[in-house]
Protein backbone atom coordinates (compact mmCIF):
# COMPACT_ATOMS: atom_id res chain seq x y z
CA UNK A 1 0.00 0.00 0.00
CA UNK A 2 2.83 2.35 0.95
CA UNK A 3 4.63 1.62 -2.34
CA UNK A 4 1.45 2.33 -4.27
CA UNK A 5 0.97 5.62 -2.43
CA UNK A 6 4.55 6.60 -3.07
CA UNK A 7 4.17 5.78 -6.75
CA UNK A 8 1.00 7.89 -6.96
CA UNK A 9 2.76 10.75 -5.20
CA UNK A 10 5.75 10.62 -7.54
CA UNK A 11 3.41 10.51 -10.53
CA UNK A 12 1.58 13.60 -9.35
CA UNK A 13 4.77 15.37 -8.33
CA UNK A 14 6.38 14.71 -11.73
CA UNK A 15 3.35 16.14 -13.51
CA UNK A 16 3.34 19.27 -11.38
CA UNK A 17 7.11 19.72 -11.72
CA UNK A 18 6.83 19.28 -15.49
CA UNK A 19 4.15 21.99 -15.65
CA UNK A 20 6.15 24.31 -13.40
CA UNK A 21 9.38 23.96 -15.37
CA UNK A 22 7.52 24.29 -18.69
CA UNK A 23 5.77 27.38 -17.42
CA UNK A 24 9.03 29.00 -16.32
CA UNK A 25 10.84 28.20 -19.57
CA UNK A 26 7.93 29.22 -21.78
CA UNK A 27 7.42 32.50 -19.91
CA UNK A 28 11.13 33.33 -20.20
CA UNK A 29 11.37 32.24 -23.84
CA UNK A 30 8.27 34.10 -24.94
CA UNK A 31 9.44 37.32 -23.26
CA UNK A 32 12.98 36.96 -24.63
CA UNK A 33 11.65 36.29 -28.14
CA UNK A 34 9.20 39.21 -27.95
CA UNK A 35 11.94 41.57 -26.77
CA UNK A 36 14.33 40.37 -29.47
CA UNK A 37 11.69 40.71 -32.21
CA UNK A 38 10.76 44.24 -31.10
CA UNK A 39 14.45 45.19 -31.02
CA UNK A 40 14.92 43.70 -34.48
CA UNK A 41 11.85 45.47 -35.88
CA UNK A 42 13.09 48.79 -34.45
CA UNK A 43 16.55 48.22 -35.96
CA UNK A 44 15.01 47.36 -39.34
CA UNK A 45 12.86 50.50 -39.18
CA UNK A 46 15.83 52.68 -38.20
CA UNK A 47 17.92 51.25 -41.04
CA UNK A 48 15.06 51.82 -43.45
CA UNK A 49 14.66 55.44 -42.30
CA UNK A 50 18.43 55.95 -42.66
CA UNK A 51 18.40 54.57 -46.23
CA UNK A 52 15.32 56.59 -47.18
CA UNK A 53 16.84 59.75 -45.68
CA UNK A 54 20.05 59.21 -47.66
CA UNK A 55 18.03 58.67 -50.86
CA UNK A 56 15.96 61.77 -50.17
CA UNK A 57 19.13 63.74 -49.50
CA UNK A 58 20.64 62.60 -52.81
CA UNK A 59 17.44 63.43 -54.60
CA UNK A 60 17.39 66.96 -53.14
CA UNK A 61 21.07 67.47 -54.06
CA UNK A 62 20.48 66.21 -57.62
CA UNK A 63 17.35 68.28 -58.12
CA UNK A 64 18.84 71.48 -56.71
CA UNK A 65 22.07 71.00 -58.59
CA UNK A 66 20.23 70.34 -61.87
CA UNK A 67 18.15 73.51 -61.40
CA UNK A 68 21.20 75.56 -60.48
CA UNK A 69 23.29 74.24 -63.38
CA UNK A 70 20.47 74.78 -65.89
CA UNK A 71 19.85 78.35 -64.70
CA UNK A 72 23.56 79.11 -64.62
CA UNK A 73 24.19 77.67 -68.10
CA UNK A 74 21.31 79.69 -69.54
CA UNK A 75 22.47 82.87 -67.83
CA UNK A 76 26.11 82.49 -68.91
CA UNK A 77 25.20 81.64 -72.49
CA UNK A 78 22.86 84.64 -72.65
CA UNK A 79 25.59 86.88 -71.23
CA UNK A 80 28.17 85.52 -73.66
CA UNK A 81 25.80 85.91 -76.62
CA UNK A 82 24.96 89.47 -75.57
CA UNK A 83 28.64 90.18 -75.34
CA UNK A 84 29.28 88.76 -78.84
CA UNK A 85 26.36 90.71 -80.35
CA UNK A 86 27.56 93.89 -78.69
CA UNK A 87 31.00 93.24 -80.10
CA UNK A 88 29.61 92.59 -83.61
CA UNK A 89 27.60 95.84 -83.56
CA UNK B 1 4.55 19.49 7.99
CA UNK B 2 2.95 16.37 6.45
CA UNK B 3 5.05 13.53 5.11
CA UNK B 4 4.10 14.47 1.54
CA UNK B 5 5.12 18.08 2.06
CA UNK B 6 8.40 16.95 3.52
CA UNK B 7 9.00 14.68 0.54
CA UNK B 8 8.12 17.42 -1.91
CA UNK B 9 10.50 19.81 -0.21
CA UNK B 10 13.27 17.19 -0.14
CA UNK B 11 12.88 16.33 -3.84
CA UNK B 12 12.75 19.98 -4.78
CA UNK B 13 15.92 20.62 -2.88
CA UNK B 14 17.63 17.64 -4.51
CA UNK B 15 16.56 18.79 -7.97
CA UNK B 16 18.09 22.18 -7.34
CA UNK B 17 21.19 21.03 -5.48
CA UNK B 18 22.11 18.44 -8.09
CA UNK B 19 21.63 20.95 -10.86
CA UNK B 20 18.92 18.79 -12.42
CA UNK B 21 16.29 21.53 -12.37
CA UNK B 22 18.55 23.79 -14.43
CA UNK B 23 19.45 20.90 -16.76
CA UNK B 24 15.76 20.17 -17.31
CA UNK B 25 15.15 23.79 -18.22
CA UNK B 26 18.13 23.71 -20.56
CA UNK B 27 16.81 20.51 -22.15
CA UNK B 28 13.42 22.09 -22.69
CA UNK B 29 14.95 25.23 -24.19
CA UNK B 30 17.02 23.12 -26.58
CA UNK B 31 14.02 20.98 -27.55
CA UNK B 32 11.93 24.08 -28.24
CA UNK B 33 14.55 25.29 -30.67
CA UNK B 34 15.05 21.84 -32.21
CA UNK B 35 11.33 21.25 -32.87
CA UNK B 36 10.90 24.66 -34.52
CA UNK B 37 8.78 26.14 -31.72
CA UNK B 38 11.10 29.12 -31.37
CA UNK B 39 10.89 29.90 -35.09
CA UNK B 40 7.11 29.60 -34.97
CA UNK B 41 7.05 32.00 -32.04
CA UNK B 42 9.31 34.45 -33.89
CA UNK B 43 6.95 34.29 -36.86
CA UNK B 44 3.98 34.93 -34.56
CA UNK B 45 5.74 37.97 -33.07
CA UNK B 46 6.54 39.30 -36.54
CA UNK B 47 2.90 38.89 -37.55
CA UNK B 48 1.63 40.85 -34.54
CA UNK B 49 4.27 43.59 -35.06
CA UNK B 50 3.36 43.83 -38.74
CA UNK B 51 -0.34 43.96 -37.98
CA UNK B 52 -0.14 46.60 -35.23
CA UNK B 53 2.93 48.52 -36.46
CA UNK B 54 6.16 48.63 -34.45
CA UNK B 55 5.36 52.08 -33.10
CA UNK B 56 2.09 50.80 -31.56
CA UNK B 57 3.34 47.66 -29.86
CA UNK B 58 5.08 47.21 -26.50
CA UNK B 59 6.85 44.12 -25.20
CA UNK B 60 3.91 43.56 -22.86
CA UNK B 61 1.39 43.72 -25.72
CA UNK B 62 3.45 41.32 -27.75
CA UNK B 63 3.90 38.85 -24.90
CA UNK B 64 0.16 38.97 -24.19
CA UNK B 65 -0.62 38.58 -27.89
CA UNK B 66 1.53 35.53 -28.58
CA UNK B 67 1.44 33.66 -25.25
CA UNK B 68 -1.74 31.61 -25.76
CA UNK B 69 -0.72 30.44 -29.23
CA UNK B 70 2.90 30.00 -28.14
CA UNK B 71 1.91 27.73 -25.29
CA UNK B 72 -0.44 25.71 -27.47
CA UNK B 73 2.32 25.19 -30.03
CA UNK B 74 4.60 23.20 -27.69
CA UNK B 75 4.55 19.66 -29.12
CA UNK B 76 3.23 16.89 -26.88
CA UNK B 77 6.37 14.88 -27.60
CA UNK B 78 8.49 17.60 -25.96
CA UNK B 79 6.28 17.74 -22.87
CA UNK B 80 6.33 13.94 -22.70
CA UNK B 81 10.12 13.81 -22.89
CA UNK B 82 10.45 16.34 -20.09
CA UNK B 83 8.01 14.39 -17.93
CA UNK B 84 9.93 11.18 -18.53
CA UNK B 85 13.20 12.84 -17.53
CA UNK B 86 11.62 14.11 -14.31
CA UNK B 87 10.16 10.67 -13.55
CA UNK B 88 13.51 8.99 -14.17
CA UNK B 89 15.25 11.43 -11.84
CA UNK B 90 12.67 10.92 -9.12
CA UNK B 91 12.80 7.14 -9.47
CA UNK B 92 16.54 7.34 -8.97
CA UNK B 93 16.60 9.82 -6.12
CA UNK B 94 13.39 9.44 -4.14
CA UNK B 95 14.54 6.71 -1.77
CA UNK C 1 4.81 48.84 -53.61
CA UNK C 2 7.40 47.59 -51.12
CA UNK C 3 7.36 48.75 -47.51
CA UNK C 4 10.55 50.69 -48.13
CA UNK C 5 9.07 52.46 -51.16
CA UNK C 6 6.01 53.32 -49.09
CA UNK C 7 8.23 54.79 -46.38
CA UNK C 8 10.23 56.72 -48.95
CA UNK C 9 7.02 58.13 -50.42
CA UNK C 10 5.71 59.02 -46.95
CA UNK C 11 8.94 60.81 -46.04
CA UNK C 12 8.91 62.70 -49.30
CA UNK C 13 5.29 63.72 -48.81
CA UNK C 14 5.89 64.91 -45.25
CA UNK C 15 8.90 66.96 -46.33
CA UNK C 16 6.90 68.57 -49.11
CA UNK C 17 3.71 69.15 -47.12
CA UNK C 18 5.53 70.86 -44.28
CA UNK C 19 7.60 72.99 -46.62
CA UNK C 20 10.79 71.40 -45.35
CA UNK C 21 11.89 70.12 -48.77
CA UNK C 22 11.87 73.67 -50.15
CA UNK C 23 13.68 74.96 -47.06
CA UNK C 24 16.33 72.25 -47.51
CA UNK C 25 16.79 73.22 -51.15
CA UNK C 26 17.18 76.86 -50.11
CA UNK C 27 19.73 75.87 -47.49
CA UNK C 28 21.60 73.84 -50.08
CA UNK C 29 21.62 76.72 -52.57
CA UNK C 30 23.04 79.02 -49.89
CA UNK C 31 25.67 76.46 -48.94
CA UNK C 32 26.67 75.99 -52.59
CA UNK C 33 27.29 79.72 -52.89
CA UNK C 34 29.07 79.90 -49.54
CA UNK C 35 31.46 77.05 -50.30
CA UNK C 36 32.39 78.45 -53.72
CA UNK C 37 30.66 75.72 -55.72
CA UNK C 38 28.71 78.26 -57.77
CA UNK C 39 31.84 80.18 -58.74
CA UNK C 40 33.65 76.97 -59.68
CA UNK C 41 30.73 75.92 -61.86
CA UNK C 42 30.54 79.30 -63.57
CA UNK C 43 34.24 79.05 -64.39
CA UNK C 44 33.67 75.56 -65.76
CA UNK C 45 30.82 76.76 -67.98
CA UNK C 46 32.98 79.56 -69.35
CA UNK C 47 35.79 77.09 -70.05
CA UNK C 48 33.43 74.81 -72.01
CA UNK C 49 32.11 77.76 -74.03
CA UNK C 50 35.63 78.92 -74.75
CA UNK C 51 36.71 75.44 -75.76
CA UNK C 52 33.77 74.65 -78.05
CA UNK C 53 33.01 78.15 -79.28
CA UNK C 54 29.85 80.09 -78.43
CA UNK C 55 28.24 79.26 -81.79
CA UNK C 56 28.61 75.51 -81.19
CA UNK C 57 27.22 75.21 -77.72
CA UNK C 58 23.61 74.93 -76.49
CA UNK C 59 22.25 75.11 -72.95
CA UNK C 60 21.79 71.32 -73.05
CA UNK C 61 25.43 70.79 -74.09
CA UNK C 62 26.61 73.04 -71.35
CA UNK C 63 24.47 71.35 -68.71
CA UNK C 64 25.62 67.89 -69.85
CA UNK C 65 29.23 69.05 -69.94
CA UNK C 66 29.42 70.48 -66.43
CA UNK C 67 26.97 68.32 -64.47
CA UNK C 68 29.33 65.41 -63.64
CA UNK C 69 31.99 67.80 -62.34
CA UNK C 70 29.34 69.85 -60.57
CA UNK C 71 28.11 66.73 -58.81
CA UNK C 72 31.63 65.80 -57.74
CA UNK C 73 32.27 69.30 -56.47
CA UNK C 74 29.42 69.33 -53.95
CA UNK C 75 31.35 69.06 -50.66
CA UNK C 76 30.67 66.02 -48.48
CA UNK C 77 30.23 68.34 -45.50
CA UNK C 78 27.31 70.03 -47.27
CA UNK C 79 25.65 66.69 -48.08
CA UNK C 80 26.26 65.56 -44.50
CA UNK C 81 24.65 68.67 -43.08
CA UNK C 82 21.65 68.22 -45.34
CA UNK C 83 21.30 64.57 -44.30
CA UNK C 84 21.45 65.55 -40.64
CA UNK C 85 18.71 68.12 -41.19
CA UNK C 86 16.54 65.47 -42.87
CA UNK C 87 17.14 63.00 -40.02
CA UNK C 88 16.39 65.62 -37.39
CA UNK C 89 13.18 66.54 -39.20
CA UNK C 90 12.10 62.91 -39.41
CA UNK C 91 12.97 62.26 -35.76
CA UNK C 92 10.85 65.24 -34.79
CA UNK C 93 7.91 64.30 -36.97
CA UNK C 94 7.87 60.52 -36.83
CA UNK C 95 4.70 59.02 -35.45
Amino acid sequence: EEARQKEAFLEQFSGKMCLKISDEVLTESIRATAEAEIRLALEVKAACIARCSAEECNSIVEETMAEEVAAMAQEILDDELRRVHKFLK
Amino acid sequence: MSKESQMRAAINQKLIEMGERERLKELLRAKLIECGWRDQLKALCKEVIKEKGIENVTVEDLVAGVTPKGRALVPDSVKKELLQRIRAFLAQHST
